[in-house]
């Protein structure tokens, strides 16, 4: 099985690899370029927590070929904070303790984000719509709803 | 040693307030590692095969292809691990779950296991190892596998517990019976009486991170394993006495964990891992798949419950009674036991009698689920409640008031209880808000009781003073859900200094001493205990130093605020010496200074909790909403408020999707149907309304703190209180658990006599 | 193991044909991933189609939409024009799986992966919609019920490969709409689902309706019977208790995990009413 | 002198009695005179019992004294989740 080469652009870094032609973009991130902020919960698109943004696109990383990647921009949780300042979503998760065990928070965090990039002013409703793709089996969602509230509004005054 | 655990009253500077937790920028930024985010060099890949049949005899396994396969390392089968048990039944019952013997017992239970180069070489040998089995009948429902006909699982197996000593095996493995009183008697005095039967799928933790480890033996003996655990002192004890390794010689490091419930207390995949790693000679990662998951790991009890209760016409209680019948898998379990012991712990009943019987099933072994068996209970006692305050005309609320055990009454499991918060509950229930809001169109309101025990146990944890006076908490309890925060806050409040002085990690096996799991609500109960105590033994030592500093008797020298003070006039003219200044001197007065704790945490003080849920059902389809849901719950004394409420919150969310639609569905062929989120169906955002929460602090007289556990009693109620909602809202009684679409619509038709 | 990403519908038809062992087309990735995560499926060839030009583009044309085999169903709720026109079938598409899935699914995969239960399927067929086929012996169009045959079984020949699903410009007084049963708000596969598709008209009589439900036989139904009990009708009580009747009858469907036989007769004939009634209002009915 | 409740099942093993009196200090001696006087329990105790003192339930601790007059209470040793 030949490799396939491949390049491609990661939180704004330019980065090439190869891969296997069956190889998801997960196993990719996580396991040949040491990426290991998105979770595998399912492999099967289920519970969203190998979510990124894929050419401004949420999707799960579990669900795109490393192949495919060629010539596109991923982000990934390692992207979202500035140096040492983090994200607003990143800090009103750690705020409202949005998270408990926290396998499913960067998955999360990365779903809010394209939540928030396309309606800066979400509704409890469209925030609990936007976020079901994602699965978290330890908070009953109330925090984490609360946080992406907080977070929008102090975003919005930014 | 001579630590004192009893409550005092004081007031608190940093327990009860809500920092951010110290493990948290990591969590969010995706720097934490879990089971499967550590690698080391040279590392393997490990498969495990897994029987597609529910019940067979294994005639013999080839594994020469496999073998041959360039890039596999290591095959291993049962013949890999043999039996050191030791006639240890349970640990005999560990291993043969990790690795069949002589039979596989359930659709998943593994039968051997590769470890090659890469994923694509180790799925390609899985296919090339021949298994030759003879496939026997199965049974997986409770109960068919209690009658006489059904296939016999195990035909060693005869029923403990019965007053006759059974001469055929069965798949009952024990009969269990508690109670006081005389039901006859109390049955006697009833003017109704309520009698139903119910019956609750098997529901998985559905933690969102499926098990891994990395495992590495080297040729001396040694040994390292990284795993996410609930447990990894049980864990290094289990796999070591599995293994033969002597515990010293096998490092066990926990990882951030992704959730456990109750299931990560249990090893599955981590012998296999070290016997793979063994005989590879190199580190090998094991990382189960979802459908792993589902189909060999986990799950709670399947049960089937009938429950009588009778009460005179003034809303008192004479005589209830319970039978409990709750499936263990192919193993001996006491799941039905800790049900029939917290079914009616709620009330205060002179006649009550539980009887629990154990039934084995081709099913996977049942592991603890947050409250392990009580919700189930539950679930039947306050559906029979509910209809029993009905009958009489009562208010549900005002009738469950009227029975609530409180101090002084004697449990329906023995004990008589101490101070306890059930009566608090339900009076603050009662005056809730949420009781009084209208109700629309196919609505309906419910609300129920639970319990739980809250453990306690072997707990060891050691406090350091760095040079700069910080402060190094190591605990050996995995932190599940924020209990470094609150240990952190713990051991600021006995040092009187700032939480952000603290930093509590959890130490791997060989830095610590034996730690039992975080389970049973003890995490943050039993660890708490040790902190304090080990902060009190590390203020002992500052004082001591202080003493030496100033060269005054110890005796003259208190601790406050951080500080070590000389007390009395005499030494008025000495500046209070603060932490960092006595640790800058450390080097001078005697060494580093440390305060260690080892102890057993006994008295974890029970806790009780009453949920208000409103539904609304669609009567043309059978969907349900949970528009508004309440908690209120004692926690003794809240550390930190906002991880109490998570796990209030989590844990009636965890409820609210067993109760609606969470269940294994088995094929007539015996195979899980639904191994994965999609079909498994787990509450998503958009299913939920915000979950508000009540902390009541009904002080634990067994912690100095007051603190009781917290982790588990939320999941205790939702099943009965939704059930009950839903038969407010649809005018039918709910009987089984999931209350799916499919089960309400056809309740509703029946009724209509549709 | 072979990943190759052709730029043309030449080349990509002349790889698919020329292909031996089993090829997979990848589009949106959303069930062909899953497939073989799951090892159902090992292709020798994986044959990614979204370089081709065109293909991943909404066209408005005078006869009406051409919607590319590679759009993704978020692109397609992100389109004003088709959602204006075509809201049943947006919102069909709108509901398979996730955010995260939405922003990879396409109606083209939903369609090929021939799911008795795919969710924008009878929203299209329901439509009226046709699909373009191109293959090794030119192009060709059909009526999109054509396409799955059963259970994960297509009528597309070696080497054919749907290039865009085509929708009609709409009729005045015209709506659609899509409802399926699921016991979760979100990520769930349809229990059962019912698409209506009608036009009516100055009086608000059905002039023409096309009814299709999911989730209730091998494949998904269009169901005549519905038709003839909306044509030549207002939706009036009587006219909607018939259609859940006649949609409840025609169901044949099995009982499994997501449901029972009895569910699925009973909720067809309740969604079936439900997607009537705001097709309706949407064609301007009162 | 301590009077022992044991749970039903337990009572059944120790020759149908729910109560028992055995002259004990602490939770050690109280096992191994049990097991002495009731050796169908030995399993039960090997196994793991805990000991409910005045409602307070104890699970490993052998020193724990059982005061004159306690309510003591046999109970099996539980798992959590």
């Amino acid at each position: 099985m030949a490799g396939v080469a491949v390049s491609t652009t990661i939180n704004g870094d330019n980065v090439e690899y190869l891969c296997q032609p069956d190889e998801t973009l997960l196993d990719v991130l996580r396991d040949r370029l040491g990426l290991t902020g998105a979770k595998e919960g399912c492999g099967t698109g289920d519970c969203g927590a190998c979510s990124i943004i894929l050419d401004d696109r949420l999707v799960c990383s579990c669900l795109v070929l490393g192949a495919e990647a060629e010539g596109r921009r991923v982000e990934t949780i390692e992207g979202m904070a500035h140096g040492d300042r983090l994200h607003p979503l990143q800090q009103k998760f750690l705020e409202h303790a949005a998270l408990q065990c926290g396998i499913c928070t960067p998955g999360f965090l990365i779903a809010a984000k394209d939540l928030l990039a396309k309606n800066p002013d979400p509704t409890e409703e469209e925030i609990r719509f936007g976020l079901a793709g994602n699965l978290c089996r330890c908070t009953g969602y109330d925090k984490i709803v609360r946080a992406v509230q907080d977070a929008a509004s102090v975003m919005k005054g930014a | 040693m001579n630590f004192d655990p009893r409550y005092s009253n004081r007031s608190f500077t940093s327990v009860g307030t809500r920092p951010i937790r110290p493990d948290g920028v990591d969590k969010v930024t995706g720097r934490a590692r879990y089971g499967a985010d550590f690698n080391m060099a040279g590392q393997l890949v490990g498969r495990v095969l897994r029987s597609p049949h529910p019940h067979a005899k294994i005639r013999k396994i080839d594994t020469a292809k496999a073998e041959k396969l360039a890039g596999v390392k290591a095959v291993i089968t049962a013949a890999d691990l043999p039996d050191l048990t030791d006639g240890d039944a349970a640990m005999y019952d560990i291993l043969d779950n990790c690795m069949a013997r002589k039979k596989a017992l359930y659709d998943g239970h593994a039968v051997a296991a590769v470890a090659a180069v890469d994923a694509r070489t180790a799925r390609q040998a899985l296919k090339l190892i021949e298994v030759d089995y003879e496939v026997l009948l199965h049974v997986t429902d409770v109960d068919e596998a209690m009658k006489h006909t059904a296939p016999l699982l195990n035909d060693a197996i005869f029923t403990e517990g019965l007053e006759e000593k059974p001469v055929k095996p069965s798949n009952v493995t024990k009969r269990t019976q508690f109670g006081h009183g005389d039901i006859h008697e109390g049955f006697g005095q009833a003017d109704f009486v309520v009698k139903r039967s119910f019956k609750t799928e098997q529901t998985h933790q559905g933690y969102i991170e499926p098990h891994a480890c990395v495992a590495s033996v080297s040729s001396d003996g040694t040994a390292d394993l990284w795993v996410c655990t609930q447990g990894h002192f049980v864990y290094r004890q289990h796999c070591a006495q599995l293994l033969g390794m002597e515990a010293s010689k096998l490092r066990v490091t926990s990882s951030e964990i992704g959730g456990g419930f109750g299931g990560k207390t249990h090893v599955w995949a981590e012998p296999v891992a070290l016997a793979l790693a063994r005989k590879a000679g190199r580190p090998v990662k094991l990382v189960m798949t979802r459908d792993e998951v589902f189909r060999a790991s986990g799950p709670t009890s399947a049960t089937s419950i009938d429950v009588r209760i009778g009460a005179r016409k003034d809303g008192t209680i004479t005589a209830a009674e319970a039978t409990l019948r709750y499936s263990c898998g192919p193993y001996a379990g006491m799941w039905a036991e800790i049900g029939a012991m917290t079914a009616f712990a709620c009330y205060r009943l002179e006649n009550v009698r539980t009887v629990g019987y154990e039934v084995l099933v081709n099913r996977p072994k049942t592991a603890a689920y947050r409250a392990p068996s009580a919700p189930m209970a539950a679930f039947a006692v306050e559906s029979a409640i509910d209809e029993l305050a009905k009958e009489i005309g009562m208010d549900p609320v005002e009738f469950r008031i009227r029975n609530a055990a409180q101090e002084g009454t004697r449990s329906s499991y023995g004990p008589v209880y101490g101070p306890i918060g059930i009566g608090p509950t339900l009076e603050a229930a009662k005056n809730h808000p949420h009781m009084k809001a209208p109700l629309g169109k196919n609505q309906g309101r419910g609300m129920a009781c639970g319990f739980w025990f809250n453990f306690g146990g072997q707990t060891c944890t050691d406090l350091n003073i760095g040079m700069d006076g910080s402060v190094s908490l190591a605990v050996g309890t995995v932190d599940v859900g924020g209990s470094r925060a609150s240990l952190s806050l713990v051991a600021a409040e006995e040092l009187g200094i700032a939480y952000e002085q603290v930093k509590a990690v959890v130490a791997d096996t060989s830095s610590l001493g034996y730690n039992d799991m975080t389970d049973g609500s003890r995490g943050t109960f039993s660890s708490s205990m040790a902190t304090i105590s080990a902060a009190r033994n590390t203020i002992k030592i500052l004082r001591e130093r202080a003493a030496q500093m100033w060269d005054i008797p110890v005796d003259d020298v208190v601790w406050e605020k951080g500080h070590a003070i000389a007390k009395g006039e005499k030494y008025g003219n000495l500046a209070a010496l603060s932490l960092k200044e006595i640790a800058a001197a450390s080097g001078k007065t005697g060494g580093p200074i440390a305060g260690h704790s080892e102890l057993v945490a006994d008295g974890a003080g029970v806790s009780f909790a009453t949920h208000i849920c409103d539904i609304e059902v669609d009567p043309e389809t059978g969907t349900t909403r949970v528009l508004r849901y309440t908690v209120v719950q004692d926690a003794g004394k809240a550390v930190h408020p906002t991880y109490v409420e998570g796990q209030y919150q989590g844990g009636a969310a965890q409820g609210i999707g067993w109760a609606l639609n969470e269940e294994y569905i088995y094929g007539k062929d015996g195979r899980l149907q639904n191994p994965g989120f999609l079909d498994y169906r787990i509450p998503v955002c958009s299913d939920l309304p915000m979950i508000d929460t009540q902390i009541l602090e009904i002080p634990n007289p067994n912690h100095p703190y007051g603190v009781r556990g917290v982790g588990e009693t939320s999941i205790v109620p939702p099943l009965a209180a939704i059930a009950n909602a839903v038969s407010n809202a649809a005018g039918v009684r709910m009987t089984h658990i999931p209350m799916s679409p499919p089960r309400i619509l056809a309740a509703i038709e029946a009724e209509r006599g549709g | 193991m072979r990943y190759i990403r052709p730029l043309s519908m030449e080349d990509a038809v002349g790889q698919l044909a020329g292909s031996s062992g089993t090829a997979a087309i990848l589009a949106g990735g959303s069930d062909l991933l899953v497939r073989m995560k799951g090892g159902f499926i090992e292709p020798d060839l994986i044959l990614d189609i979204k370089a081709i030009d065109g293909l991943s583009e909404i066209r408005e044309t005078a006869e009406g939409f051409s919607i590319g085999a590679a759009v993704s169903c978020a692109l397609m709720g992100e389109s004003a024009a088709l959602k204006g026109e075509w809201p049943g079938v947006v919102e069909a598409a709108k509901l398979i799986g996730s955010k995260q899935v939405q922003g990879r699914c396409t109606i083209t995969g939903n369609l090929c992966n021939a799911s008795p239960a795919a969710d924008s399927v009878p929203a299209l067929v329901a439509a009226g919609a046709m699909a373009l086929i191109a293959g090794p012996a030119g192009r060709r169009t059909v009526a999109v019920e054509a396409v799955p045959t059963g259970p994960g079984k297509t009528s597309l020949a070696k080497g054919e490969i749907i290039e865009a699903i085509l929708l009609d410009r709409r009729a005045p007084r015209s709506g659609d709409a899509y409802l399926r049963f699921i016991p979760r708000t979100e990520m769930d596969i349809a229990v059962v689902s019912a698409g209506v598709n009608l036009t009516l008209d100055e009086q608000g009589v059905v002039k023409s309706a096309r009814v299709a439900l999911g989730a209730v036989a091998p494949t998904v139904l269009l169901v005549e019977e519905a038709t003839e009990a909306l044509i030549g009708r207002k939706l009036d009580e009587a006219a909607l208790e018939r259609l859940a009747k006649v949609c409840s009858g025609a169901c044949r469907p099995i009982d499994d995990k997501r449901g029972t036989v009895e569910f699925r007769r009973k909720v067809a004939g309740v969604l079936a009413r439900r997607a009537a009634t705001t097709a309706y209002a949407r064609a301007g009915g009162k | 002198m301590v009077e022992v409740t044991l749970w039903g099942s337990l009572g059944a093993i120790a020759g149908g009695k729910s109560k028992v009196e055995i002259e004990a200090k602490d939770i050690r001696e109280l096992f191994r005179k049990l097991a002495e006087q009731y050796p169908g329990l030995e399993p039960y105790i090997d196994r793991g019992i805990a000991v409910a003192i005045d409602g307070v339930i104890y699970r490993d601790t052998w020193s724990k004294e059982l005061p004159e007059g306690a309510e003591i209470f046999l109970l099996p040793r539980l798992a959590g989740g």
